[in-house]
């Protein structure tokens, strides 16, 4: 059959940026919006990581400028260690082709195809090459590079090269220009907001055409740079050992000492004897059987978990708190980080943080911020396991309330730091499920959520002490007054409740036919001598006592009366007026003062 | 007890209330009331009086709390406005004090509920029905029709009627204060209280009232305050049966139970609100099979209802088990009026006779 | 027309109708009926009888399909009852009827809006209203308490009644059966219809009937039948005018609506029914601005009913579109007990004497 | 600084079996459960795809067996032109290596990493080496290799090849194992299932542990293969434009003739013209500008669409219905197959079929048959752009019930057959949301929504008839009968009524006081003999007339009697009994009669 032949002259390998050419979705190429946020996305990534790598607080540039009807240029230029000018083709022209791909730590980029991917979108889209300078130090002078990938071989095209004339010491500038749209402005600048919150020790200046914005630092320590490790016994499956074994030189003892994270000699050798092997054979000639012995053997014998501190780099409570305080308004924030924890064999650690109040919207859904190594995620909050958790938690014994998501003035930030965080898409948009990391959000959550319990109730407690004075202060003397007259007896007396009930400093504020009583009764132990504030329109000129200092500003007044109330005694001040205004006492402790405003 | 005893009564009531917590802030107390708790888990059979009361469990509000504090400033408000109307002979409704305390203030009602529930307790506190305040309801009872002479006092002075000679052939028209009204006499062997209007037509119709001597009050449902005050009073006036006729699914039985028991938010008010010796006639589950009355499935709330019902103190007896639980094995309710498939006259020629017969009111 | 003469003409118009259908199938014609349409679009206002009566639009039904068949064999078994119970004298309601049908096989009834819905069809094709057929009504109708004395023929005979000095406090009960009333003498001036038992009850303890010479019916929310045909006999009999109040918001319209111009559904039976002369009296969409009242906001469903009667030929006058257009601009309504915001006397002392004289009842 | 140095030494290019091994939820392989799904429609995808390619019928064996704890065995045989010896171990051991993925047309499998992709999981998973046999013509003996892939770079890895005796003449045999569960099983009969509807000239038969199916085919026809097609120049961006100028050696009108599909002399003469570029000069100068200037002439001049009848290959109205016939039993089917269209360039077509009851089920949602290129999509029913297309027609306007979807005994069909099936993800559950193919996705369904609401009104008018002799002939006698008895005159004879409506045979079987009345009225024109059918527990002993022939079954008789009613007469046939049974009249037209049995 002939058939067979001429199908074979058709076949032939593809290279992979055809492959992705065809598949721009894949990567988060899909739509002109969403090109500008992927591309600075991925060359922000990039430089934070550079930055990181090299131990520099990160001062990253962004500007985005309309050159064409729907022509975009897109720069973006960091302060970080540079790129080799023989490397830096490959880095931007030629997909898969990295530095962090094979190693085991926390990294915002990692398969070397995001920055790669965005020239590559713009040469089809644009035609226009990118355009790369970078300084690997100030011993050294700065390249320009123009830039283009061959389709059919995924090698970098390099258009031109050569030295350039750049004032800064070190440091990438990339400039890339496509097509596209600024419709996700609002969008850009949220990712902007969110990156900067959970990368406190970065900043970031923004120029958007004829705007300005900058996302200020609010941590001048640089973060320490994940260190790689080496495989975990327990994270590893059949095809990965048998590689390793094929490619070493070691006898099985020193393999899986040396081969492995946090196997030490003893374990080494628990499980040479439960795989039934000889620890001193090496391990290149072993047959198939003999490996799945050991891999039997491996996963079965208890070993620590992976050394998180050095991969790993979580932001910290109290940097999470810093940054989200930077960025909004609320009354109570408070973080958690969870200890490292392991899902196939992928050290991973979860960080979450809760706001409460202030300006906080008070009604509808909370607000998300979802992270992963440090990256805000953008799209797709419905199809995330982090979403999912959120609903899972039952906010409502937190008295927090609820309709799936938790609703009202709440925000909830969480972050998955991990040497390999399963997205669900290369797009990189959703957090997979995943039993072990869903558990600990799902524990982070909760944690916090007693916390957040205890804010409200405290904040309650507050409230209640109010009520009880205004019950006492305010409501109490008009039963009297009823009650009174229904027995027709004089008006009796409710001071002794108060006093009873409060033993502090009552100061009561009432207005009453055009006459303004301030009341201060001393049930408290304290007797010497308190400022009372009152700001209002009155100018209180027939006050009595008279005042003490009167300032005006924009029709208030601001008057001053300084009085002693001695201890079990009642003190008052009157004048004409409307008051309707502000009254403060100070000179005695918060404990010991109640200020009741009768009017309200 | 009299019109003028129980305005006397009222008045010594709300006085004293008044004066305890004039009492408790003259000696520096914060003010506060006691009260029992209102839910089913605490109602209990008084063996004394055979109604159902409140227990022992008791809540007590203090005026410590804003909140609490201003519910006692509206009761004293109120107390403070029934005074005035008991001084000057007026009454009003609720919904009149509702909109009366506009003027109030602090005091003034939030809603309408929030003045229902502070006159019950009011009620429960004094120890006197509403109508000793000059508090009337909206609407106005339901109708009696029966051999039976009352005389009521009316604005227009005294008034003597006979509920058959006397009335309309709708009969006559329980006012909404029962207070006002004295039992002259009666030539009635029973009383029967019918849920529906169809079927107390039918009777009267029929000629039942005058063929057994039966006193014919229509309850219209859920019978009013007065309707169940008024089943009350004669009742225990001139010691008649009451026999209670209604539809056969859960809701009616709560009928019942309201007349024979009370309801659980007034069982304050039993010993003048219920009538215990009343009994249930039907529409009985068994009449549904014995009958074979034309009938609808129960549904999903029918079941809740009736399950509810056999976890009631007050329906824990042989006769009502039995009852409810053969009615959700057969899984069907009928009403009153149903009897009409076997003829306009089965109603008042077969049924009821055997029915009372069985019951020994009347002789087989 | 008496009992007699509108039993005669029931007999009559009943057999009219089988006797076409005989005719028609004796000529091998498929039996049919003719009747108006009954929607809000095919009502046209009678300057005659001045009441809004069904137009012109027809839908012919005729038994060519299982359905229209079934309905009219169901119609031929109603006729038959109907001409049993004139024959015996008895009476019976819809509920019955529907029970009874349960013997009829193919032509028992699925539900009993089935039946209602016939028993307004034969109306129509008859002209006689269902008091002629001898079906009542479940419900009796509201109260009446004034200065009139009516005459009604009871099972137990004539009974003459005068409605203060021979009822309750509570007045006197407007049976199901209005046609059974004469109308003896009165000393009124006028008719107040009242929509709640409240306010109805605030004029009585006021004394309002007596000072003013008014007659005072409750309307108890929608008004029955019976409460709409009283309303219209003493319109006629007395030529006495009849005020309407009601709550001020759109579905107290409709209340006023059915009591001067009928229902759409018993359009009809609107010279019966309806009571062309009868003037809303309030509470108008203007006395919530002009006494300050307390008030609530419109619902959605509110405002949604104000524009329907924009629309509604029955409210298409200048009066109702500017009081409408108020309302829905104020976006507030109220309730007629709302006056006693102002004091218990206010509705009695100052807003009714004061409404009236501006309508030219009492002269100012 | 050094530091640069220190991260270009780590650089390195990235492989792109390392890529998926690290990202194997991108190509369904995120759980075991799924991995047998995805493999087995890897594998059945290819057999198809070779199978039209030779012009055979396909006919494929797959057989899943288990040979460990949790370790499966997949077989997929077919009698396709098989796979040249040289290209086996690059077809089944490199990912990125296809004959179809430059192609311009309809194909299953494009990418080339299906199956390799599952070679590469069953290596990781089992860390057994995948077996497979071909052979490409009865000359040629057949060849036997076990294959894995060489993670690092992507190559195959030959563990053993040599000759093989097979009884099979030409054809491909795959034998993969992986770690695997059966959980799926449903799902994946229901694959299965699918796949023959759409592909109604191939026949399955499957071997599940101990079970055996077989889906049969239904068409006898090899069904023509898609030939590939040049690009269309309304489909084409920048990036491709350049690559093809590049490569090209032809002048600019023969580069436009000859590079694209559909573009004519005229129509190249017109772009030159509207770019300002002469026809004459050799594409493989022009500058950046020029291309783009190009590009704009060729996107603005109209030229037809696409060759969709050679690159594209619908299933056809016909064989849909047939499939669906097949697997289903409904009332209704019908099936369109829209004329084929253009997005970004790419043709497509999209075909639908929609049925109705039967024994679909009668509550609940539609079920949902969703297709790309004749491979059914079985994850992801809510991400894809067919069930959103399915939400938003009105299905109510053809008296369809609908809450988000159609509910009731309905079934949709759709297929989207194109040169490109933009999928969501790589994994190819969900098609993606492309405005061109929804609006034709739409335009088909409501088309037979139209079709439906015909066949449902016409059975409904069906009903009508018998309804209106139901109340003609049982119900109008009992109207009779009660307005006689009310107006006391002798019962009114409805025959004349009868016979004026109907004109036709009228058999009315009634049964009254243990008497069961057959009655014959003949108002037609008709006046040969019938044959009167019936058949309940009476035997009719009685019977006047005398019946024609009895039999007895089961307690059951049949009766027959033949009889002849002249026009216009009446015949009765009565005996005593209960009846209860199942009339029937033979010897006149349907149309001629109507039975009606007034005992239901």
């Amino acid at each position: 059959m002939v058939l067979a032949e001429d199908l074979a002259k058709q076949q032939r390998s593809i290279s992979v940026a055809e492959f992705f050419e065809k598949n721009k979705h894949l990567l988060g190429f899909d739509s002109p919006t969403r090109g500008v946020i992927t591309t600075i996305k991925e060359a922000v990534d990039n430089a934070l990581d550079a930055c990181e790598e090299a131990q520099v607080l990160p001062d990253i540039f962004i500007s985005i400028k309309k050159t064409g009807s729907d022509i975009f240029r897109i720069i973006v230029e960091d302060n970080g260690p540079g790129i080799m000018p023989k490397q830096v083709p490959y880095v931007f022209g030629k997909l898969l082709y990295g530095s962090r791909f094979h190693q085991i730590r926390q990294t915002r980029g990692q398969q070397g195809i995001g920055i790669s991917a965005a020239v590559l979108y713009a040469q089809l889209t644009s035609g226009l090459p990118t355009v790369v300078i970078s300084r690997t130090g100030h011993k050294e002078s700065a390249h320009r590079f123009e830039i283009q990938i061959k389709i059919e071989t995924n090698e970098p095209d390099i258009i031109s090269e050569g030295p350039f004339e750049w004032d800064r010491i070190h440091g990438t500038r990339v400039q890339i220009e496509f097509k596209s749209t600024m419709a996700a402005k609002k969008k850009l600048l949220e990712y902007l907001r969110y990156t900067s919150i959970v990368n406190p020790h970065a900043r970031f200046r923004v120029e958007l055409d004829d705007e300005s914005f900058t996302f200020e630092r609010v941590s001048q320590e640089v973060i320490a740079c994940p260190v790689a490790i080496q495989p975990h016994p327990h994270g590893i499956e059949f095809g990965q050992l048998k590689r390793m074994a094929t490619a070493s030189d070691d006898k099985l003892l020193d393999f899986l000492v040396n081969g492995f994270s946090r196997v030490g000699k003893k374990s080494a050798q628990d499980m040479c004897d439960q795989a039934g092997l000889k620890g001193m054979v090496k391990v290149k000639g072993f047959t198939a059987e003999q490996l799945k012995a050991l891999l039997a053997a491996m996963q079965a014998i208890a070993v620590p978990a992976p050394p998180s501190s050095q991969c790993l780099s979580p932001i910290g409570e109290e940097l999470i708190r810093r940054g989200l305080d930077k960025e909004f308004q609320m009354d109570f924030v408070a973080a958690r980080t969870r200890p490292s924890s392991v899902f196939s064999g992928h050290s991973f650690m979860v960080e979450a943080a809760i706001g409460y109040g202030g300006k906080l919207p008070a009604e509808g859904n909370a607000i998300i911020l979802r992270f992963a190594n440090r990256v805000p995620l953008m799209y797709q909050q419905g199809a995330c396991a982090i979403t999912d958790c959120i609903s899972r938690v039952n906010w409502k014994s937190y008295n927090i309330s609820q309709q799936g998501l938790p609703t009202g003035p709440i925000l909830i930030l969480v972050h998955v730091a991990s040497t390999n965080v399963p997205f669900t898409s290369e797009s990189k948009d959703a957090i997979a499920s995943i039993p072990e990391i869903e558990k600990e959000i799902v524990l982070a959550l909760q944690d916090l959520g007693r916390d957040l319990k205890l804010f409200v109730s405290r904040r309650d407690k507050g409230k209640l002490a109010e009520d009880r004075a205004r019950a006492v202060c305010a409501i109490i003397p008009e039963i009297a007054q009823k009650v009174s007259e229904i027995v027709e007896k004089p008006v009796v007396d409710t001071s002794p409740i108060e006093g009873k009930l409060m033993r502090k400093l009552i100061v009561k504020k009432g207005t009453r036919d055009g006459k303004v009583t301030i009341e201060l009764a001393n049930y408290s132990g304290y007797d010497g001598e308190i400022s009372v504030y009152e700001i209002s329109a009155d100018n209180a000129a027939d006050a009595n006592p008279k005042t003490d200092f009167v300032s005006e500003m924009d029709g208030q007044f601001t008057k001053v009366w300084k009085i002693v109330v001695p201890p079990k005694e009642i003190s008052r001040i009157s004048y004409s007026g409307k008051c309707g205004g502000i009254i403060e006492v100070r000179g005695i402790d918060d404990a010991k003062k109640m200020v009741v405003d009768l009017d309200v | 007890m009299s019109k003028e005893e129980l305005e006397k009564k009222s008045m010594a009531a709300l006085l004293r209330i008044a004066s305890a917590w004039y009492d408790q802030m003259n000696v520096g107390e914060i003010p506060s009331i006691s009260l029992p708790t209102r839910t089913k888990y605490n109602i209990e059979f008084d063996d004394a009086s055979e109604v159902w009361k409140y227990g022992d469990k008791e809540s007590t509000r203090t005026a410590a709390s804003a909140k609490s504090a201003t519910h006692l400033l509206k009761m004293a408000y109120v107390i403070g406005f029934i005074k005035q109307q008991l001084k000057e002979n007026r009454s009003s409704t609720l919904r009149e004090m509702y909109y009366i305390s506009e003027g109030w203030k602090r005091a003034k009602f939030g809603a309408q509920d929030e003045s229902n529930f502070l006159i019950e307790d009011l009620e429960i506190l004094s120890e006197v029905p509403r109508e000793g305040f000059h508090l009337h309801p909206e609407e106005n009872g339901a109708s009696i029709y029966g051999p039976m002479r009352i005389r009521e006092e009316t604005r227009r002075g005294m008034k003597t009627l006979h509920c058959q000679d006397d009335v309309g052939q709708a009969g006559y028209t329980i006012p909404n204060n029962v207070e006002n009204i004295e039992f002259v006499d009666h030539d009635a062997k029973f009383v029967i209280a019918i849920e529906t209007g169809g079927m107390y037509d039918r009777l009267i119709e029929n000629g039942f009232d005058e063929e057994h001597n039966a006193i014919l009050v229509h309850l219209k449902g859920q019978p009013a305050r007065s309707t169940r005050r008024m089943l009350n009073k004669i009742s225990t006036t001139w010691d008649l049966p009451v026999m209670v006729f209604t539809d056969g699914d859960p809701w009616s039985y709560r009928i019942y139970g309201s007349v024979a028991y009370g309801a659980i938010k007034s069982a304050h008010m039993s010993e003048l609100l219920a009538t215990p010796k009343a009994q249930f006639l039907g529409l009985q589950p068994s009449d549904i099979r014995d009958y074979n009355l034309p009938s609808d499935k129960l549904t999903d709330k029918d079941v809740e209802a009736l399950k509810s019902e056999l976890t009631d103190p007050r329906f824990a007896t042989d006769y009502w088990r039995k009852q409810i639980n053969l009615q959700i094995e057969m899984n069907l309710k009928s009403e009153q009026q149903a009897f009409a498939a076997r003829g306009l006259d089965f109603v008042t020629k077969t049924y009821l006779p055997a029915r009372l017969a069985d019951m020994g009111i009347l002789k087989s």
